[in-house]
């Protein structure tokens, strides 16, 4: 994977970032300014917002974020493994065995305790 | 493609206390949740008995000759003698939550989970000889104990002592890593054997080493870096900082000992100085500080700083001897320590909401009402001070004796001047409770659950015939 | 069994703590009292024993060495020579006399008072007999942790104020002796007195090491700068503790400067000889000053004691054969005649409950036996020839004349005032009218409060009359002491 | 290449001095997302491919929408930090981080250590490179690693859970 490789991925972004940037600045730069307070207010499907849109989440989805990053991290320590699996054998399986052994118990304690439920 | 083969009986102490916090959970998981009787106590007994089976283990599996786990994990004396300290400052702190623990939360096996994780990190940094096993073990030893201290959802107190725990711990780790990183840069080793043997001088390797100080600094409470410590100390539940206090410190020192001596190319004079430094710094402010406190825990806690200092004198000294004197002094501060924090858990009022702390004059009057328990707390409270024939006076003649003899006597001057200033607000808690008349926040919890008696007892015993006695086995541990 | 390898010091140190321990088998304060003096008496017969076959050549005896820690090597070394015996026997006699004495006033926590009157006999018997520094050191400040209880618990009105000052001055004073004994050690291999007087210390050692030794054994003497704490201590003590207070305790000061500043320290030694002079003799002059005007009787016999402790000091800083005979004989005597003060101010103190010298007044009708008796322990602590106080007086003076006579001149001026302040004390109490109704019917001593009294008194003629009994025991160790460190300050 | 690592090398700078400065939360949380993805190239540019992908998926993809998260809990419109009561703390605050600075380039301006190992190696970053080293030299902080994930997450639950006094019992 030398650095020519990457070529194509320069290339895409050089096309993708220039597309978007001039989709979002051209028409605040062409477009008629005359906002009124009626435009200024987020659209709640015509509905009128009684509440400031950004109100306090609930706890859960700081749980699901959370518990997200774990079992990515978790995810990531596959790959390598898998790529090299065919030298560590059955050294390798007992191993990652082991590591997903304990990561398993922490997903069962995690779900009867309720962190996925949605109340 | 040699698959390596593993010696797992080197681990074994460890594996068993890890073993005993997966059994907890499951315990947890499988027990139907209507609640029999056993089922409080049940994570509790389990925890126990896997730190006792830890304990014998490492007692009993014959001589740690220092074999390693793929260069990462030793069993070598200093780790032995590691692992003890920290089994017997768990197997305290357990004794002192059994009874501690139910007044203000349901979430036993949670609790017993992460002391046993914590315990584990506690061993692994003990016998971690490489950077990235030193530092993965630190951060679980840390976040274990980041959680333990907020362990009291309904008190305030805890969750900021564990916010700041929180901060300045990740924070300090930040400062490890980057040092272990400074490290592979000089060295392009990260086992400490192969760090040694490079041998290779320069900036890197100073300034690795003094990063490695600083987030070993902050986890030992060393006086900078001392900030997050009383408030930690004292918001946390009184069992989680009794164990805390002493498990913690003797974890840290080991990996502290074994970095400073790995970083051999570094002239001793250059960290050893700082070290002093820091020693001389950290004793005199945790005293000076502890000397107008209110509250009993938090006085405590400052005196835990001060011991810090103290326990410093030791690896300042860089010979073996000096660490064994340090070896020797954790053992005699687990006891005198967790038995003042007992009796303190004993002062307080806890309550679902608010852990009313207990203030210096909460054990006013204690003579007076239950007599065993004041002479306990007064015999903690002198051996801390250092008066003879007690342990502390031992660890520290001990201490002071290594470091006189590597030239370091003005620091055993300010050492020993520190113990006086010390005495006076240790005599403030024992003048209280045999001369003074009961105060009105004086509370006891009673009727006195026997667990916390036991460990009162243990303890008390340990203050008392461990400096006498265990001299002999304190010599020649680390090499 | 011979006596020769029988542990009689072990015996002697470790039976009051035996005792002690005996004392948690018996519930009823009456059976703890009982223990407690047949315990002290048992360890006063044992002492006794040291007597009849003592050579007396100055050197070491029943010296017994047990390893102890491996690492540091400090041992479990006893050893008792013609110095330390004396102290010892007064320790052991003062233990029975103080037991017999609160057999009445002490009332509440009757075991916890007579455990700690054990350990507290125990501590000091320590540190007489250690040779070791380390072991020393154990026992010289382990001995604060008894006497701080007492004082705190059983004393009175200012007691708490009293006990933590007695403890923390003198944790403080003898806190950096510890590192100089660990340099010792480090330059010498050994925490053995018998090594480290013979091995050469390098000047600066000697002089630091003097200085710090020296700071800890005055604040215990105490010598003038350093007395702050004395008074409060003794006035707020209770009756038994101040007996073992001035009895004993202020003897390990002095112990202290005999066995190791001296022998261990001769160079620096010479220095400082003339600054212990001046200050010994400072101590007398104001230790008789302030207790002329003293409205407290037993605030007066406090300072009285910083006046003969000033001269005992003297003795010492005069460093020839009889200055320093004289200051060990007269620490003695000082523990006795003293101790009786305070058992007898002790006594009219249970009585009356007061102890301001304006409240009394002709006692001589109403209490005959008791003014008699006073009257013989105020005339042994002057120093009346024929008894005690006057043949150790005599001795230190002469020591003092031949170094220096301006130093012996002030010395009998500080008799002359101890003669004054002790008869004002004798006019407040015993003569006068009669006219306070409340010493009207004053029970006059019982058989207990004379049995107490007895043995001191029998002891002042004793010592008054057959000095050479106790000297020919002091003097050989004092003449090995001058024999090595007599040539290094030029005597 | 010095000059794509230059581009780089500032872009990160931008992001880093984003996160500081802007007022509002997200704009921080966007900019600090703006600094990962730098990074994560200048992985791929030394040939540690692996680590680049992972540093674009756990801290692009997760830690970023985590601190969206919190953000969210705690409320979008966060007061702007309030000055800090201290003025001396801010002025301290520059002349330290002066003074690291300093210690920094003092630091780089030495030569440095031979006992660097060859960086650049082609395929020394690979997942395949990467895979056998995980687990056959660094089995132990491997395991290790189990354990701290098991205890961040039992961390999680337990912060994370309302609290209910225990009953009266």
């Amino acid at each position: 994977m030398t650095s020519a490789d990457y070529l194509p991925i320069l290339i895409l972004i050089l096309i993708a970032a220039p597309f978007a940037g001039i989709a979002i600045l051209l028409p605040s730069v062409l477009g008629p300014k005359n906002p009124n307070r009626m435009k200024q207010e987020a659209i709640e499907s015509g509905m009128i917002p009684f509440a400031d849109a950004r109100r306090r989440f609930p706890v859960q989805y700081y749980m699901v974020a959370v518990l997200f990053i774990i079992f990515d991290i978790e995810v990531i320590f596959l790959f390598p493994w898998a790529v090299s699996l065919n030298q560590l054998k059955i050294f390798g399986l007992i191993e990652m065995g082991v590591f997903l052994g304990i990561l398993l118990i922490g997903y069962l304690y995690v779900w009867k305790k309720g962190a996925f439920e949605w109340e | 493609m040699s698959l390596p083969t593993l010696d797992f009986s080197l681990i074994l102490p460890e594996l068993v206390v890890l073993i005993t916090a997966l059994l907890v959970l499951i315990a947890d998981l499988l027990w139907p949740r209507a609640a029999s009787r056993g089922r409080e106590q049940a994570p509790a007994v389990l925890a126990l008995a896997g730190l006792i089976l830890a304990g014998l283990l490492t007692l009993l599996a014959g001589e740690w000759s220092g074999a390693t786990l793929q260069g990462m994990l030793v069993a070598d004396a200093l780790a032995r003698y590691l692992n003890l300290v920290v089994l017997l400052a768990a197997a305290l702190g357990l004794l002192l939550s059994w009874s501690y623990l139910p007044h203000f939360s349901t979430q036993r096996s949670e609790y017993y989970a992460l002391y046993l994780l914590a315990v584990a990190g506690m061993l692994f940094l003990g016998k971690s000889i490489e950077l990235i096993t030193l530092f993965v073990s630190l951060e679980i030893l840390s976040i274990a104990l980041y959680v333990l201290t907020g362990f009291h959802r309904g008190q305030l107190a805890g969750g900021e002592a564990a916010l700041k725990y929180f901060l300045l711990g990740a924070f300090s780790s930040g400062f490890l890593l980057y040092g272990a990183a400074l490290f592979y840069a000089a060295t392009g080793a990260t086992r400490l054997a192969d760090i040694a043997a490079q041998n290779a001088g320069g900036f890197y390797m100073l300034a690795g080493l003094a990063l490695f100080l600083v987030g070993l600094g902050f986890k030992l409470a060393v006086a900078p870096f001392h900030m997050w410590a009383p408030d930690a100390y004292q918001g946390a539940p009184t069992p989680v900082t009794a164990f805390m206090s002493v498990g913690t410190k003797a974890a840290a020192l080991v990996a502290l000992f074994r970095v400073v001596q790995a970083a051999g190319s570094v002239p001793v004079g250059v960290w050893a100085t700082a070290l002093a430094f820091l020693s001389l710094l950290t004793m005199t402010l945790g005293n000076l500080a502890a000397l107008r406190q209110s509250s009993l825990k938090r006085m405590l806690a400052y005196s835990s700083i001060a011991h810090a200092g103290y326990l410093l004198v030791g690896v300042v000294a860089g010979t073996a001897a000096g660490f064994d004197a340090v070896l020797f002094y954790l053992f005699a501060y687990a006891f005198m320590n967790i038995g003042a924090f007992a009796i303190a858990s004993l002062l307080e009022r806890p309550g679902f909401y608010a852990v009313q702390d207990a203030g210096i004059h909460a054990a006013d009057g204690l003579f007076g009402r239950r007599p065993w328990l004041a002479v306990a707390m007064a015999m903690f409270m002198l051996s801390l001070a250092g008066i003879p024939p007690l342990a502390g006076f031992f660890g520290k003649l001990y201490l002071f004796a290594a470091a006189v003899e590597s030239g370091w006597a003005w620091l055993a001057v300010a050492g020993v001047l520190n113990s006086v200033i010390s005495a006076y607000y240790y005599l403030r808690v024992v003048v209280g409770m045999f001369m003074a008349e009961p105060s009105a926040s004086a509370h006891l919890r009673l009727p006195l659950p026997a667990s916390a008696t036991l460990a009162v007892a243990l303890t008390a015993l340990g203050t008392l015939l461990f400096g006498l006695l265990a001299t002999p086995w304190f010599q020649g541990i680390s090499r | 069994m011979d006596l020769t390898t029988f542990p009689l010091l072990s015996l002697i140190l470790w039976l009051p703590v035996l005792g002690a321990l005996a004392l948690f088998l018996f519930a009823d304060a009456r059976s703890i009292r009982v223990t407690a003096l047949v315990v002290t008496l048992l360890d006063f017969a044992a002492s006794l024993l040291l007597l009849p076959r003592w050579t007396p050549d100055g050197s070491m005896h029943y010296q017994e060495v047990l390893a102890w820690a491996a690492g540091l090597d400090f041992r479990y070394h006893l050893g008792v020579d013609g110095i330390s015996l004396w102290l010892v026997l007064l320790t052991t006699l003062l233990g029975p006399i103080v037991v017999l004495f609160s057999w009445r006033n002490v009332t509440e926590n009757v075991r916890s008072f007579f455990f700690l009157l054990l350990i507290q006999q125990a501590g000091m018997l320590g540190v007489f007999l250690s040779l070791d520094l380390i072991l020393f050191f154990i026992f010289w400040e382990f001995t604060l942790i008894p006497m701080y209880f007492l004082i705190g618990q059983w004393g009175s009105g200012r007691r708490v104020y009293a006990a933590t000052k007695f403890f923390l001055y003198t944790m403080a004073g003898s806190a950096l002796m510890l590192v100089v004994i660990l340099l010792l050690y480090f330059q010498t291999g050994s925490f053995n007195w018998l090594t480290l007087k013979e091995a050469g210390l390098d000047r600066t050692l000697q002089f630091w090491g003097f200085l710090t030794f020296a700071l800890a054994f005055a604040i215990k003497v105490p010598m003038f700068p350093f007395h702050t704490w004395l008074p409060d201590a003794h006035v707020e003590a209770p009756t038994a503790g101040s007996v073992i207070l001035a009895g004993v305790l202020l003897k390990m000061g002095v112990y202290g400067f005999l066995r190791f500043c001296l022998p261990l320290f001769p160079q620096a030694t010479a220095i400082f000889l003339p600054w212990i002079a001046g200050l010994a003799i400072v101590g007398i002059l104001y230790g008789s000053l302030t207790a002329l005007v003293q409205k407290d009787v037993k605030s007066l016999v406090a300072y009285s004691s910083i006046a003969h402790l000033g001269f005992v000091m003297l003795g010492v800083a005069s460093m020839n054969e009889q200055g320093l005979s004289g200051a060990v004989l007269q620490s003695v005597n000082h523990g006795l005649s003293t101790g009786a003060l305070f058992l007898m101010v002790g006594m009219i103190y249970d009585r009356r409950h007061t102890r301001l010298l304006a409240e009394f007044g002709g006692l001589w009708r109403q209490m005959p036996v008791y003014s008699a008796l006073f009257m013989v322990v105020v005339m042994a602590s002057v120093g009346l020839p024929g008894l005690n106080g006057f043949v150790g007086e005599f001795t230190i003076l002469l020591g003092a004349f031949r170094v220096n006579p301006l130093w012996a001149a002030l010395g009998t001026l500080g008799v002359i005032l101890a003669a004054w302040y002790l008869l004002a004390a004798v006019r407040g109490l015993l003569h006068g009218p009669l006219d306070n109704p409340a010493n009207q019917h004053l029970a006059d001593l019982d058989r207990r409060e004379v049995l107490v009294l007895a043995p001191l008194v029998l002891l002042f003629f004793l010592i008054g009359l057959f000095p050479a009994l106790f000297f020919d025991k002091i003097t050989p160790a004092v003449e090995l002491l001058l024999r090595d460190v007599g040539p290094v300050i030029g005597r | 290449m010095p000059l794509l690592f230059a581009a780089l090398a500032l872009i990160a700078l931008v992001g880093a001095a984003g996160v500081l400065l802007s007022r509002n939360p997200v704009y921080s949380a966007l900019s600090l997302l703006l600094n990962f993805v730098a990074f994560a190239v200048m992985y791929v540019m030394l040939s540690a491919q692996f680590l680049g992908v992972v540093q674009i998926i756990v801290y692009a993809g997760a830690i970023v929408v985590l601190f969206l998260f919190v953000v969210m809990l705690i409320g979008g419109n966060l007061p702007a930090l309030g000055r800090g009561r201290r003025a001396y703390v801010r002025a301290a605050g520059v002349i330290l981080a002066a003074l690291f600075l300093l210690a920094l380039l003092f630091g780089l301006a030495r030569p440095l250590p031979n006992g660097l190992a060859a960086v650049g190696a082609p395929d020394g970053g690979s997942v395949q490179a990467l895979g056998l080293a995980l687990y056959v030299d660094h089995i132990v902080p491997f395991e290790l690693a189990s354990i701290l994930l098991l205890t961040a997450m039992l961390g999680g639950i337990v912060l994370a859970r309302r609290y209910q006094a225990p009953p009266k019992d």
